[in-house]
């Protein structure tokens, strides 16, 4: 079977498997079950290595499959940190007892992931990070505060960074392991946005013990781990894998042109400088796809779409509003959520200042800033919030 | 041209500061309006009769006080209908109503202007009057009396409400013309309101980049953030200024007021969104949640950005004034 | 879509790219317009007959190998009549006139296109025959002819001269129809030098702030400098991808070409202003004299920005494209 | 004699003395003839103490007279530097014998001086400059390079900071001297900015002897006194004493309403734009001026005005180009000129990124940035630029 062909039969999949939204069922549920037919159809992990439960196929496929369906809103989310994040990293980095036991489930559906790295004190700074996890015994005990967490609410397990030595500098002195998240010690509290909603949650870890078998990576070499971790976080970002389309984006020049006056040359022009940044940008991602393909890797410089992204969100719903005036802040008006929400862009998967240094640094070559956080011990260290 | 604080005007804005400070801190404002702050706003510093003439039981100040008094209830995010009454104190100048004037004065009666259609009224559910221009004719009508049905709206910005007002047979009272360069007082009121949003947005992110690390030092040392702060502080600068000249203008110079007006709107609603925007994005993740005040502000900039209309609007209005 | 490079695609970027480093270094540009550098550009390279069709003797390129020429030329600001014969070359689509396109091909004639009035024609005073489109028809003229008289212009530019020529008595010589969309390939060809120039500019400010020194550190280390530079790289991925894609259409999707051409120089000629102006200041006092050549690149992307009419027109051409 | 008679009075002066500008003659005899005139009149100094040659008053007249002056250009072009920065530097730091020898040739129109700190190595880092002041028996010589000074080559006396000590750290090894200009070891070579013009000049000094009697303040202290003749400088940009008022800008809108179509819409807009920026800064300048007469001084606020100007003098001549399209880069016409000027703004009297940093540390008291080059010996330290 060609590619052409394999897309196809994905496509014929899908419109037979992914048509029926039956949006009254509950999301987990549904989700579990369409991640099983997933599995069994073979479109769950599809590069992923055949011993652990995946496909063992490439890139090429994995693309076939996103292109087949990108017209679809697969019910996969809950599903989606396990699969672009913490199963990846354990593929690379876990044991094969850890794989043996946490990928084939993930993979089918049956146990859903969530990944514990932010903390409120450490925000950009994510090595700054103090929970602890302190020996005990043949394993491990673990204190402390997460952040941003997604699904966490609805996972049996977390890929956890915390701090396992605080004699040592910050990078050097973490350990990266998996904890059950269904253990009574763990607290998670649904963390409201500024938009009213809860995607996201806060964690509190009380005395949760970790045995050893579950740490992944040696002691104190979870930063490499994590960093295994972000590459795949930001790789699953830039290919917006099962993501919406925003065809219903109200900040979009499709629906704006259909609510504001466009006899107007002024708001004709707003308009034409919306659709200059959006094809910009959009044609920049297809060459970074179209390279991809071709077997450039755009490494760095996806941070330069992203934050790119960033701000294309925050200047549609900003433009939005002052095009359509009072109306678009009243009344449960669309643009009004949309603006309560662009700023998310800019600060999840790093704020538009990390990436800026990131395509200086790793793009431009440019030369670091001076560190002054690299060589102190951590508990020497100013960290998070300092009065 | 007076562009600088008067000793008074500064004494003013020190009384009114730590008032608010203490009377209506942020974790008050997120309770909504409270009666109880404004009759000693009006009782202990008579701010409700700021502008009200002293025949009517006000102080007879003028637009520079006012701009002093709206910089620091927009600051404080002050909820309820204090904005409102302002304007309509200003629709009143021409059809000075005793009653309604000397109720403002005496913090008994709150208001509030039609600035659009009745579907969308500021602080309509907190007001006790609307006034209506209908056509030249500045018009009241109780907004708990019969045939007026209010309904709160859904808004964007959490400290400061509007309804959805109908009208099915309430009488409205006719009161006298509508004034003469009502939009442009209007326009320089919200914009020392917005003056306000942008200081506090500002001042609240400098404070936090001053104790906030990131890869062990302040981030407030990063030219990343300092560069960008020291922008808004120069967008903080010429605000202040032209919200100063407009106020001047509404007071002193008649003729350069329209202008002055525009520019205010023109330059300093998109000054405040800006920088309350750029207050909330350089908080980084803590700045998107709820607990944090930091969208209050950044929703408020908004909304007062487009309360008076489309912003191109202020800058048509430019164009006309200027005969390019 | 294609926009990515082929692989014979970048070995004419390699060999263009090093042929100008080595025989058109950016003392030699000072010089002005060199007839020997044009000479093995055509001989060795065969640049002019780029995209003139084999049956002139040309290589019958496209549009994504021209583009990817002119954006070398662009970075190596190299001067003499390259763009205007290119422009030349694409008016003779549907008038190909034998003898001038196989001169053009051979290396042996250089050409410019009137793009406005003849009192400021680019590289006037260089080229051999200019090309006028008189209504429908496009005619040419020989410009040391009888009835010419051509004066050098003072420009901005000053890697690239026009020349004000006044046609007393001259010859036209009419060629046959302008073709349709010639605008489009213009602003295309244009964008892709703008490409080249937006590139060079930011690849010498990248590398200086790599070895000057301030405060002890390197200034590229700043965030000041950095994130600016961030930014600047961030507009020339996004200036490449158009012109790619404007390239393309330009070969193969005519039905894309119009919104592809207008959206080039809306976007890739204001980026490359400002990107050329921001390499300009990122290098201090230094790139502000004469002797560097910053303000080289700075004044070729705003004499670039300019080149086919004041900016605003792509943005309208744009607006109605998109039937706004 | 009370402000507005003192003002009304200067006016008459000046409507009696500055009017005619014979603009044939000679430029320098013509400001020092002038010079010698405002002297008499006893308008050269005003602030300065009578002892010295000035007039011992206040502020305030200073203030009335430059009220009065505003509508002459008064020829004092090539005393700028020394009334603006040199002289107030003598004033405060000279020794008495210094005073007496300097500042009443200056107020007279004398002598002319430069100011000579900045260095192609150093930019805006003025304190990492390399040129050495080395004793020589009772004095000291000079070799080394300067740049960007005006006036340089009408100059008699210049205002020098050399490095007098290369083993401590950079700040605390400079010393400030007077130097003879007409000395044959002194070059002035002029240096043609971007827009054609020679406005600048190189200088340098080969083996220039300087006496000990022209040492200014005490040995490696000469970063203090800089402070002091940059901290006058930065007053006489933001007071601007009888430099042009822009009437003929062709940048400004006055100009270009006339040459672009104003019946298009977005023109319209445009120039509306511009208004606005205008008038924005123009309203913070009076406000700064305002403040200034009531006693509250800008100090780094300036910096923010400075770098307004700045962007905004790179705005308009980039608006009107755009506005006028293809005839403003040719045939000399004056937009042409305008945009090859307008980066000088930006780039003297402090960068806009060192604007940003005044305003960051000294306005809002930010954190500074680590400095690395605080502690280490001058010879030690990374300066210019380095391959």
């Amino acid at each position: 079977m060609n590619l052409d062909e394999y897309q196809l039969a994905a496509r014929a999949w899908l419109e037979e498997n992914a048509a029926d939204d039956s949006p009254e069922s509950d999301p987990v549920v549904r989700s579990k079950e369409f991640m099983a037919k997933l599995y069994d159809a073979g479109y769950s992990g599809i590069t992923w290595p055949e011993r652990w439960g995946g496909q063992g196929l490439t890139q090429a496929e994995e693309r076939a499959f996103s292109t087949a369906a990108r017209d679809f809103t697969l019910p996969i989310y809950v599903f989606s940190i396990g699969l672009g994040m913490t199963g990846p990293t354990l593929v690379d980095r876990g044991t094969d007892e850890q794989r043996e036991r946490f990928v084939r489930p993930l993979l089918r559906g049956e146990e859903i992931w969530c990944q514990l790295f932010s903390e409120p004190g450490a925000g950009s700074d994510v090595a700054s990070l103090q929970t602890r996890a302190v020996r005990d015994g043949d394993g491990w005990v673990v204190n402390g505060q997460k952040v941003w967490t997604s699904v966490a609410h609805h996972a049996d397990w977390g890929l956890l960074l915390a701090r396992t030595d605080v004699e040592v500098p910050k990078h050097k002195g973490l350990t990266m392991f998996v904890v059950d998240m269904r253990h009574p010690g763990v607290t998670v509290r649904p963390l409201k946005d500024m938009s009213g909603r809860s995607n996201f949650n806060e964690i509190f870890f009380d005395d949760v013990p970790i045995p050893d078998e579950h740490r992944v990576g040696e002691v104190n070499d979870g930063w490499s781990v994590a960093v295994t971790t972000l590459l795949h976080e930001r790789l699953s970002i830039s290919a917006g894998v099962g993501m919406g389309t925003g065809r219903d984006d109200p900040t979009a020049l499709a629906a704006l042109r259909e609510v504001v006056d466009t006899s107007d040359p002024l708001v004709r022009d707003e308009l034409v400088e919306l659709h200059i940044r959006n094809r910009a940008l959009a044609l920049f991602n297809q060459r970074l796809a179209q390279e991809t393909k071709a077997g450039i890797f755009p490494g760095a410089r996806g941070s330069a779409a992203k934050l790119l992204l960033a701000e294309l969100t925050l200047y549609q719903a900003d433009l939005g509003t002052r095009l359509v005036g009072p109306d678009s802040v009243v009344d449960g008006h669309p643009l009004s959520h949309a603006i309560s929400l662009s700023p998310a862009m800019s600060l999840g998967g790093g704020t538009n200042e990390i990436m800026r240094n990131i395509v200086g640094d790793r793009v431009l070559g440019l030369p670091p800033e001076p560190r002054v956080d690299k060589t102190v011990p951590f508990k020497d260290l100013k960290v998070g919030t300092q009065g | 041209m007076k562009l600088v604080l008067s000793e008074e005007q500064r004494e003013l804005r020190t009384a009114v500061r730590s008032f608010l400070a203490a009377a209506s801190p942020l974790p008050k404002v997120r309770e909504g309006y409270d009666r109880e702050v404004y009759a000693r706003l009006n009782g202990e510093l008579g701010l409700s009769g700021l502008i009200v003439a002293e025949e009517y039981g006000g102080a007879g100040a003028g637009f520079a006080e006012l701009a002093v008094a709206l910089e620091e209830t927009g600051a404080a995010l002050l909820p309820g209908p204090f904005l409102s009454t302002v304007f309509a104190t200003i629709a009143l100048t021409e059809a000075a109503d005793k009653e309604l004037l000397s109720g403002i004065a005496e913090g008994r009666i709150t208001a509030t202007l039609a600035t659009g259609p009745l579907d969308r009224v500021i602080n309509g559910m907190e007001a006790d009057v609307l006034l209506v221009p209908e056509g030249d004719v500045l018009t009241a009508v109780e907004l708990d009396g019969p045939g007026v049905t209010r309904t709160p709206l859904e808004t964007l910005d959490l400290t400061r409400g509007q309804a959805s007002v109908r009208l099915d047979g309430a009488s409205l009272r006719a009161l006298g013309p509508v004034p003469g360069g009502l939009g442009d007082r209007l326009a320089v009121a919200l914009a020392a309101e917005q003056l306000g949003v942008l200081r506090a947005s500002l001042e609240a992110i400098v404070a936090y980049a001053k104790i906030r690390v990131a890869f062990g030092r302040y981030i407030g040392s990063y030219q990343g953030v300092k560069h960008k702060l020291a922008d808004m502080h120069c967008k903080l600068e010429q605000a202040e200024s032209i919200v100063r000249f407009a106020a001047w203008a509404a007071d002193e110079s008649p003729g350069e007021l329209p202008q002055a007006a525009a520019l205010a709107q023109a330059y300093v609603g998109r000054a405040c969104f800006e920088v309350a925007r750029d207050h909330l994005l350089l908080h980084g993740g803590i700045g998107f949640t709820w607990e944090h005040d930091a969208h209050l502000f950044y929703k408020r900039a908004k909304a007062d950005e487009v309360l008076l209309g489309p912003p191109r609007i202020h800058r048509s209005r430019l164009a006309e004034l200027l005969e390019l």
